[in-house]
């Protein structure tokens, strides 16, 4: 595939797209979680307007050149991997710039954003956001270990890194999506998203009051917008990585839209019904059943 | 006619005993009376000159001798006193051999003499007569062909050398004096029997008529035969009826300890050596088992001493049994025999000598106390030229002989030998080199001087400098040594080094070594293809580069260019090597100038001393490989070709070269040296040995595996278990680096971790793997030194190594913050930079051969690189600056120039992975054919997936540079704060100390996995370590210093040696 | 953190340098609010207006509750009350807030916090005083260690009177400061830096171990 | 409780002895033996647990009363050991040594009531009050109300009523 500028507009369009989803998914389950609790939550909008109102603060102040690269490499981290993926199968327009690299490129991206984002906090020279890192990146290492098993499952039964290859061999009936050819690799690259996400019980890396917010403490007015950006980006154009990966893809936005929905809501789900796990629990927890499950996966593939 | 200006041998034996007699005539009591201090002096003097004179003339006619043999084709002449035939005569031979070894024995005696000049004064002429005796003695046990002279001349050789050590009027020495006297009466006894036994079964007392009665044949003639023999080898002192000798070496003065270690034990063998051929091949085995233990047991005793002299005693011991095992070997060993023992030989003379030498200049036996010596820096570098030379390292003498030796021995299938022949070394090794790190690092007492007059370093001198001559003999003599000539440049460059070190300021060697290295790469590597020119550009101008650092240092750094050139010509020289004596050569020469450059670090002491010793122990695996290739190709070539051509022993060469590459590339299970020999090292060393040095053995696993393909061992395939083996070394080197508090040390585990992947990667045997391990290498190059100087430059500047008291040096150490940051995110592999091809490509060829769960586990090793790479940049440079860090300064320019060479190398790799990774694949193709990367323009594409470097960076840096300009003009206005304006629950932080996080960074990281980096492989050497001092220990209780229990030793020896050998 | 803190003090540098630390002026920034700033404004009115009405519907509450007041709070937040739907939330950092509520009385030494941490908070930011504890001090009016009027030493911009008030009088406060900013009149924090001076003197006047910078950014 | 009592009247002067409940008991006892006294009770009579160290200022007698509530948690009995000390010097002995919770104590009764024990731990830093110049709040002779109207610029116009004066106008105003 040749690179044409037009491209660059197409993109920018699915960027749009996503990063409103993004937002309004947000509330969607906020909403959700409202109502679990019998409240009526959040309005559907106010993400934008949070996002319009951190834009629209007054008085700014930085803790240095890293203070300003975080955001930067953390929203770069969530708009590349978005960037690089294909987003509807068979869709000239919204493959953005898949062709510069495949899976392999979109499971390192992943990790742009977080040191930079680690390496801001850090700037912030705040000891709890320090902590916090400490957290994140021992707890998304570790869940990253079944995560990689699950997606090498993926690449051995597909024999590719592409994800149009991977996508387009899930096509022609839900039956041939990875989740039924290869159920326990899909069981736990799902658990391993849970570690991802951030929620329940994989949330103590915010750990709201304890140590105020985690790494984004320091964080306010644009900077904090520019991590909001992400924040509606990052979790929407993950998700779509797993759709593409195990869920068969997608072939319009509607039915990308509503995949990622329920596969947010998964985490959400277990995060209204699960208590929260100090760090070294959550490590032990996915170095137990997601990663058997995860060597299992390989095991059926190779003697299979 | 030649010969007749020669003079008749037996004036050696005449001029001893006649300047002995006379020196009787000085009578020191006579001259006691004279007041006049001035006149007793000169007195004194007097016999001293006669004695010295005596000596030079017998020197002369040996050299002169050995002269004529030599070049003038002078033939063996025997001599015979009194006009008698024997037995009735003296029967003297003087041959080639005799006249080699009475040179030997008078230089010694002549430089010991010089060396001895106050000694002899405090001793008087008396001392003076016997030490004369003493060397004449031993010019009679050498030239005589009588046995019952030779029983005669021994006598008084140990006479004499009681009579010396008895003299030196102390305690210890009384008693030594009287256990050598005790036990050498026993041993003559013995003796004397078996000549009595030999002359009534043999009809003949000449050693030559008895070798052709056939003496082992009569029933009668086997008992003389072993009397003889036992007696000879008791003579050597062989383990572990050898306290008496022991106790002798400890007592006497240090002149004369000389004398004893190389004089008398070269003459004594070498009447071992003549009387053994009236035996037969039974009684060559035996001595070569005697030798072997006597090697073994004394080396190992050598380990827990804590006396020069005792030590070097131990140690002249055990190479005595080096020489029987050759002796006794000499029928396997067939024409290589008389090289191989000349090299070990000479060198167990030059050094051995020339290192008691150095005791009596230190004037202490304590081994903690040789500090002092760098007062005198020449003295050190003679001490190490010796201990050097007594290991068998490049280039003296005793390195060829080894060399010779082990290969001779391999192809004669005596495989065992050759093992326990280089065990016995590595042991040897342990304390010798431990003794030279005190050396080099303990602290001298400072109120101590170190008087060197003349006459003392004179003898020192002239046995190093004849080191090196004689070792260039040897190399020339050595089957390949004409291709030696590659070194013999570089070589002398390194001398002129030495020579102008003490005098010229650092930047000026730096620039002269830096410019001879950028000579040496263009002159001698130009040429080179493929794998090798890669290397060359790593280790020649990675090491330019990194050597900018240098300039940073002031001062004269004495002692550090000469090894750090030596460091890259072995380097270099392994590029350059077709056989495989070059390439152990510069294996050898690479690892001295290392050890040297590692051993300067502050408290690098003990790590050197660790790293010499897996370093010595993976060269002796080398070797003991090459053997085996050499006698296992058939063909008796030492081209690096015979690799290909191994028909037997294939997986065991693959095993134990394997091995011992990777003690250099430090996979798990032989890792324990690195961390601290690179964490302690200096900041500009560092990133030498461990962005460069690890590669080399990287190349070598290049070169074994291109020659040999894949082996197996015992049914399983060894590149499968390398496979593994780089798999978990990747893993657990990378999770131990995690769990660091010194910043250097962190990085040293990552090379181990990092190194793993490339082992890992190289396994696989295919055209993906390989790319992925010189991809991983080149990016391991070039990060690991980016990141060891700007660590470097920040150890400096902060003077500490440990992160957590650091902290927020960004703000005053900006550029070196950017050096770490780049070098990071190239080492955790994040795409755009160039850390992400090793990984792209290692993810193609895990899915490729099928190793998943291999692959899997450095994945995972990759996320750990994570928490490391964060830690390191986090705790030094972010969060709070520290009280004590205000006014810091940034790293010198000198420390910053390499680092930002080395950031646009990376900046170039990342932008266009295509030029590097393009040739290098196409070459690999011969190798390895099938399965290449396919290349459009800048996209590589596998089978598997495809990836753009161009593309991916300049996406990135359009939306990085895009949201930066919108972030930038949002908070246009940003008020610039402090360290302390921080939210901080409504109060305000009271310290910075208190403030930064850092010690215990991941915590419950280690709470959960902190299980798998237990110590165990520490504990594991460590545990070998132990064995090896307490059996030492336990042995040690042999030497209770008692006279009765060493005679009944001596008996009981005799008594085991009959059991065995006569029955 | 005591005034020993901010002592000036010496240690010994790497290279074995004396180096003279003065925390206040090492490791705190100098500046003080800038009028100009709090008051910024863009040009274009339809655009402030915009953001007027973004401010008054994200109202980030900071979690710091002071007096009894702090556990009023909470009902807000329950099915009952549910302030979410009114685009309130509550956050755990200044820095991430913009609105400040003072529940009930303040002694002196949560006086010094809560002053730290409303200045921490970006402009624009708002302040809601909840309880006669911060209109006249209340029942604690005489009590030797709480302060009776809380606008001497920081601007609010609404009270809610009671004693406590109800979670019904606390969302009639909001809907006042809503409509205070959708008026563009919710300008507390440039009544702070025109003020400035006033303010700190007030705050220092009570606090009488001022062991911090004029102005904690 | 009684022989509890009579036990350490043989042993210490006990002055005074009020039984308040079943399971309370005060004793007051001299400054000098006061000490003794409660490490007796926490050693041998099982008053391993130190409640609270209170004060009480007799401002008319010119003394401060310390009392030391001590507990035992096997008999759950409680007791509370008074000790008179001078208003105007007012001293007292340390006794950090017998519970880590003393010296917290004894740094708010030097707070709050003036009351100096010379060689607890931390005795003059401040406690709750930081930064407080003013005489020690809780001696009777601080006036409060005065003290407050200086410092806390006191809101004009706000009216204050006695509570029960003004419950009895607004509810009974007929009764008045």
């Amino acid at each position: 595939m040749t690179f044409e500028p037009i491209q660059i507009a197409w993109t920018l369009l699915g960027l749009f797209i996503v990063f409103n989803v993004g937002l309004l998914l947000t509330s969607t389950v906020r909403k959700i979680g409202a109502r679990v609790g019998k409240r009526r939550g959040i309005r559907f909008f106010q993400p934008h307007i949070d996002l319009i109102k951190n834009y629209s603060f007054r008085t700014n102040f930085s803790h240095g050149i890293m203070f300003y690269l975080a955001p930067v490499f953390r929203l770069t981290g969530g708009i590349g991997i978005f960037v690089f993926m294909p987003i509807i199968y068979g869709s000239a327009h919204f493959s953005n710039f898949s062709f510069a690299g495949d899976a392999i490129l979109i499971m390192y991206f992943i990790f742009f954003g977080t040191l930079g984002m680690a390496l801001g906090a850090g700037e912030g020279a705040m000891p709890f956001s320090a902590i916090g890192i400490s957290r994140g990146l021992s707890q998304v290492t570790a869940a990253e270990i079944p995560l990689v098993l699950a997606f090498l499952a993926v690449f051995i039964q597909n024999n590719s890194f592409s994800i149009t290859e991977i996508v387009a061999a899930q096509q022609g009936g839900f039956l041939n999506w990875t989740m039924f050819t290869n159920p326990i690799a899909t069981i736990t690259a799902m658990l391993a998203f849970l570690g991802a996400m951030m929620r329940s019980p994989f949330d103590i890396v915010l750990a709201p009051q304890e140590i105020p917010v985690g790494p984004p403490t320091e964080f306010h007015s644009s900077f904090l917008g520019v991590l909001s950006t992400n924040r509606a980006i990052f979790p929407i154009a993950k998700t779509i990585l797993y759709i593409n990966l195990f869920f068969g893809g997608a072939t319009n936005w509607p039915v990308l839209i509503l995949k990622a929905f329920l596969l947010y809501m998964w985490s959400v789900v277990v995060g209204t019904v699960f208590p929260r796990f100090r760090t070294e629990q959550s490590i032990r927890w996915f170095m137990k059943y997601p990663l058997i499950l995860g060597i299992l996966s390989i095991l059926v593939l190779q003697l299979g | 006619m030649v010969d007749s200006i020669l003079l008749n041998p037996i004036y050696i034996i005449g001029i001893g005993l006649g300047t002995s007699f006379i020196l009787g005539f000085f009578k020191s009591g006579r001259f006691q009376a004279h007041p006049s201090a001035m006149h007793s002096e000169r007195i004194k003097t007097a016999p001293w000159v006669l004695m010295i004179g005596a000596l030079t003339v017998m020197t002369f006619i040996s050299a002169e001798w050995l002269w004529s043999f030599l070049f003038n084709g002078q033939l063996p002449q025997q001599i015979y006193t009194a006009g008698f035939e024997p037995p009735f005569s003296i029967n003297l031979l003087m041959g080639r051999n005799e006249a080699f070894f009475t040179l030997m024995v008078n230089l010694v005696g002549l430089l010991s003499g010089l060396y001895l000049l106050d000694k002899f004064k405090e001793m008087g002429t008396h001392a003076l007569s016997v030490y004369l005796v003493l060397i004449m003695g031993l010019n009679g046990i050498i030239m005589t062909r009588d046995i019952f002279n030779l029983f005669v001349f021994l006598e008084i050789a140990s006479i004499a050398t009681a009579g010396l050590i008895v003299m030196t009027s102390d305690v210890k020495a009384l008693s030594a004096g009287f256990k050598y006297m005790i036990a050498t009466g026993l041993i003559s006894g013995f003796l004397l029997i078996g000549i009595i036994f030999a002359y009534y079964f043999g009809g003949s007392l000449n050693i030559d008529s008895l070798a052709e009665a056939n003496l082992t044949t009569v029933q009668g003639g086997v008992f003389a035969v072993f009397l003889i023999v036992v007696s000879l080898l008791l003579e050597l002192k062989p383990f572990p009826a050898n306290g008496w000798g022991i106790d002798a070496y400890e007592a006497s003065p240090v002149g004369i300890n000389a004398v004893i270690s190389s004089a008398s034990a070269g003459a004594t063998y070498y009447v071992l050596s003549k009387v053994l051929i009236i035996t037969d091949a039974k009684w060559y085995a035996v001595t070569a088992v005697v030798g072997i233990i006597t090697f073994l047991g004394s080396n190992l005793m050598g380990i827990k001493q804590t006396n020069a002299k005792r030590m070097l005693g131990y140690s002249s011991v055990g190479q005595v049994g080096l020489l029987l095992v050759i002796l006794g070997l000499s029928e396997q060993l067939g024409n290589s025999f008389k090289f191989i023992i000349f090299g070990i030989m000479m060198s167990h003379y030059l050094a051995k000598a020339g290192l008691f030498w150095l005791v009596g200049i230190v004037k202490t036996g304590i081994l903690k106390d040789w500090g002092i010596l760098r007062k005198k820096p020449v003295l050190v570098f003679f001490m190490g030229t010796f201990i050097f030379a007594l290991l068998g390292l490049p280039p003296f003498p005793s390195f060829f002989a080894k060399w010779t030796l082990v290969l001779t021995l391999s192809a004669a299938g005596l495989n065992l030998w050759v093992g326990l022949i280089l065990f016995g070394s590595l042991i040897e090794a342990v304390y010798l080199f431990r003794w030279f790190g005190y050396v080099l690092k303990l602290d001298a007492d400072k109120e101590r001087s170190l008087s060197t007059p003349f006459y003392r370093t004179f003898p020192v001198w002239l046995f190093g400098l004849l080191s090196y001559y004689i070792g260039y003999v040897a190399s020339v003599m050595v089957p390949g040594g004409e291709t030696l000539g590659m070194f013999y440049l570089p070589l002398a460059f390194v001398g002129f080094l030495f020579i102008i070190d003490r005098y010229l300021p650092v930047w000026v060697k730096n620039t002269l070594s830096m410019a001879a290295m950028a000579l040496y790469g263009w002159y001698y590597m130009a040429g080179l293809s493929e794998f090798r020119m890669l290397f060359a550009i790593i280790f020649i101008g990675g090491g330019i580069v990194t050597m900018i650092a240098g300039y940073a240092k002031s001062g004269k750094r004495v002692g550090f260019y000469p090894f750090v050139v030596m460091m890259y010509i072995g380097l270099g020289g392994l590029l350059l090597s077709e056989n495989i004596l070059q390439f152990f050569i510069s294996w050898e020469l690479m690892t001295l100038g290392s050890y040297v450059l590692i051993i300067r670090g502050k408290k690098s002491m003990p790590h050197a001393l660790s790293y010499m010793m897996f370093s010595l122990g993976g060269a002796f695996l080398i070797l003991a490989g090459f053997g085996l290739a050499f006698a296992g190709s058939g063909v008796s070539s030492i081209s690096l070709d015979i690799l290909k051509n191994v028909t037997r022993y294939s997986g065991l060469i693959y095993t134990f070269l394997a091995i011992g590459f990777m003690t250099k590339t430090a996979v798990i299970g032989l890792h324990i040296w690195l961390p601290g020999a690179h964490a302690e090292a200096e900041s500009d060393v560092s990133p030498m040995v461990s962005a460069i040095l690890l590669k080399a053995g990287m190349f070598g696993l290049v070169v074994l595996m291109l020659a040999m393909g894949s082996q197996s061992l015992g049914g399983v395939s060894l590149p499968y278990l390398l496979g593994w083996l780089g798999a978990i070394t990747a893993l657990l080197g990378n999770l131990m680096a995690a769990f660091q508090e010194d910043a250097k040390r962190l990085l040293a585990y990552s090379s181990v971790g990092q190194l793993g992947y490339v082992v890992f990667a190289m396994a696989f045997m295919s055209h993906l793997g390989w790319l992925t391990a010189l991809a991983f290498a080149l990016n391991h190059f070039v990060f690991k030194a980016l990141l060891f100087l700007a660590i470097g430059g920040v150890v400096m500047r902060t003077k500490t190594k440990t992160m957590y008291e650091m902290g927020g040096l960004i703000k005053r150490m900006p550029l070196s913050f950017i050096s770490v940051l780049i070098g990071i995110i190239a080492l955790s592999g994040l795409p755009p930079l160039t850390g992400f091809a090793g990984k792209w490509l290692s993810y193609n060829a895990v899915i490729e051969k099928g190793w998943y769960f291999q692959g899997f586990l450095v994945s995972i090793a990759g996320l750990v690189a994570f928490l490391y790479c964060f830690r390191l940049i986090h705790v030094i440079f972010l969060g709070q600056p520290k009280d004590k860090f205000k006014n810091i300064k940034e790293a010198p320019i000198a420390m910053l120039i390499p680092q930002y060479i080395l950031i646009g190398v990376i900046m170039l790799f990342s932008l266009m992975p295509n030029m590097v990774l393009k040739p290098i694949g196409e070459f690999l193709v011969q190798y390895f054919p099938d399965g290449a990367l396919q290349w459009d323009g800048g996209t590589a594409v596998s089978s598997l997936g495809r990836w753009s470097g161009v593309a991916i960076m300049n996406i990135t840096i359009g939306i990085f540079g895009t949201i930066l300009i919108w972030l930038l003009f949002m908070s246009r206005k940003a008020v610039k704060v402090k360290q302390f304006n921080i939210f901080y629950s409504g109060e305000a932080p009271s310290r910075p100390e208190l403030t930064h996080y850092g010690y215990n960074f991941f915590a419950p990281y280690k709470k959960a996995v902190g299980f798998l980096v237990q110590p165990l492989v520490t504990r594991f050497w460590d545990g070998i370590a132990d064995i090896l001092h307490s059996i030492s220990d336990f042995v040690r209780r042999l030497y209770n210093g008692n006279g009765q229990m060493y005679a009944f030793q001596v008996i009981l020896f005799v008594v085991v040696f009959s059991i065995f050998t006569i029955g | 953190m005591s005034l020993k803190d901010i002592e000036k003090r010496t240690v010994i540098g790497p290279m074995g340098e004396e180096i003279e630390i003065d925390p206040l002026r090492d490791y705190y920034c100098a500046a003080t609010p800038d009028l100009k700033m709090e008051q910024r404004k863009s040009s274009i009115p339809i655009i402030e207006k915009f953001a007027n009405w973004a401010r008054s519907e994200s109202l980030w509450i900071l979690a710091f509750g002071t007096g009894c007041g702090g556990i009023e709070l909470r009902p807000l937040v329950t099915p009952k009350y549910d302030v979410y739907r009114f685009g309130i939330q509550i956050r755990a950092t200044p820095r991430q807030s913009n609105v400040f509520i003072i529940s009930g009385y303040l002694s002196v030494k949560t006086l010094k916090r809560a002053i730290r941490a409303y200045e921490q908070m970006p402009s624009p930011k708002y302040l809601l005083a909840l309880g006669s504890c911060t209109i006249n001090g209340g029942m604690y009016w005489d009590s030797y260690n709480t302060i009776n009027r809380l606008d001497y030493y920081l601007p609010v911009d609404v009270y809610v009177a009671g004693c406590m008030p109800r979670p019904e009088s606390i969302l009639a406060g909001f809907d006042s400061l809503k409509q205070l900013i959708k008026d563009g009149k919710g300008e507390g924090a440039a009544k702070y830096a025109e003020k400035f001076e006033w303010y700190k003197k007030n705050q220092k006047q009570i606090i009488k171990d001022w062991d911090m910078p004029d102005y904690n950014w | 409780m009684k022989e509890l009592i009579e036990r350490l009247g043989t042993k210490f002067p006990v002055n005074e002895t009020v039984f308040q409940r079943d399971n309370l008991t005060f004793i007051t006892t001299d400054k000098i033996h006061a000490i003794e006294l409660i490490t007796h009770l926490r050693d041998y009579e099982g008053f391993s647990h130190l409640v609270i160290i209170t004060a009480v200022d007799w401002i008319e007698e010119g003394l401060f009363q310390l009392t030391y509530l001590l507990n035992n948690p096997k008999l759950k009995v409680d007791m509370g050991v008074r000790v008179m000390i001078d208003r105007k010097e007012a001293t007292m002995t340390s006794s950090h040594h017998l519970w880590a919770a003393v010296a917290t104590y004894q740094r708010e009764l030097y707070e709050m009531f003036g009351i100096f024990f010379p060689g607890s731990p931390r005795i003059k830093e401040p406690f709750i009050l930081e930064g407080w110049d003013g005489p020690p709040p809780y001696r009777r002779d601080f006036d409060t109300k005065k003290y407050a109207e200086d410092t806390y610029f006191p809101r004009p116009g706000r009216e204050t009523h006695d509570p029960a004066e003004h419950m009895k106008e607004k509810m009974y105003p007929e009764g008045s």
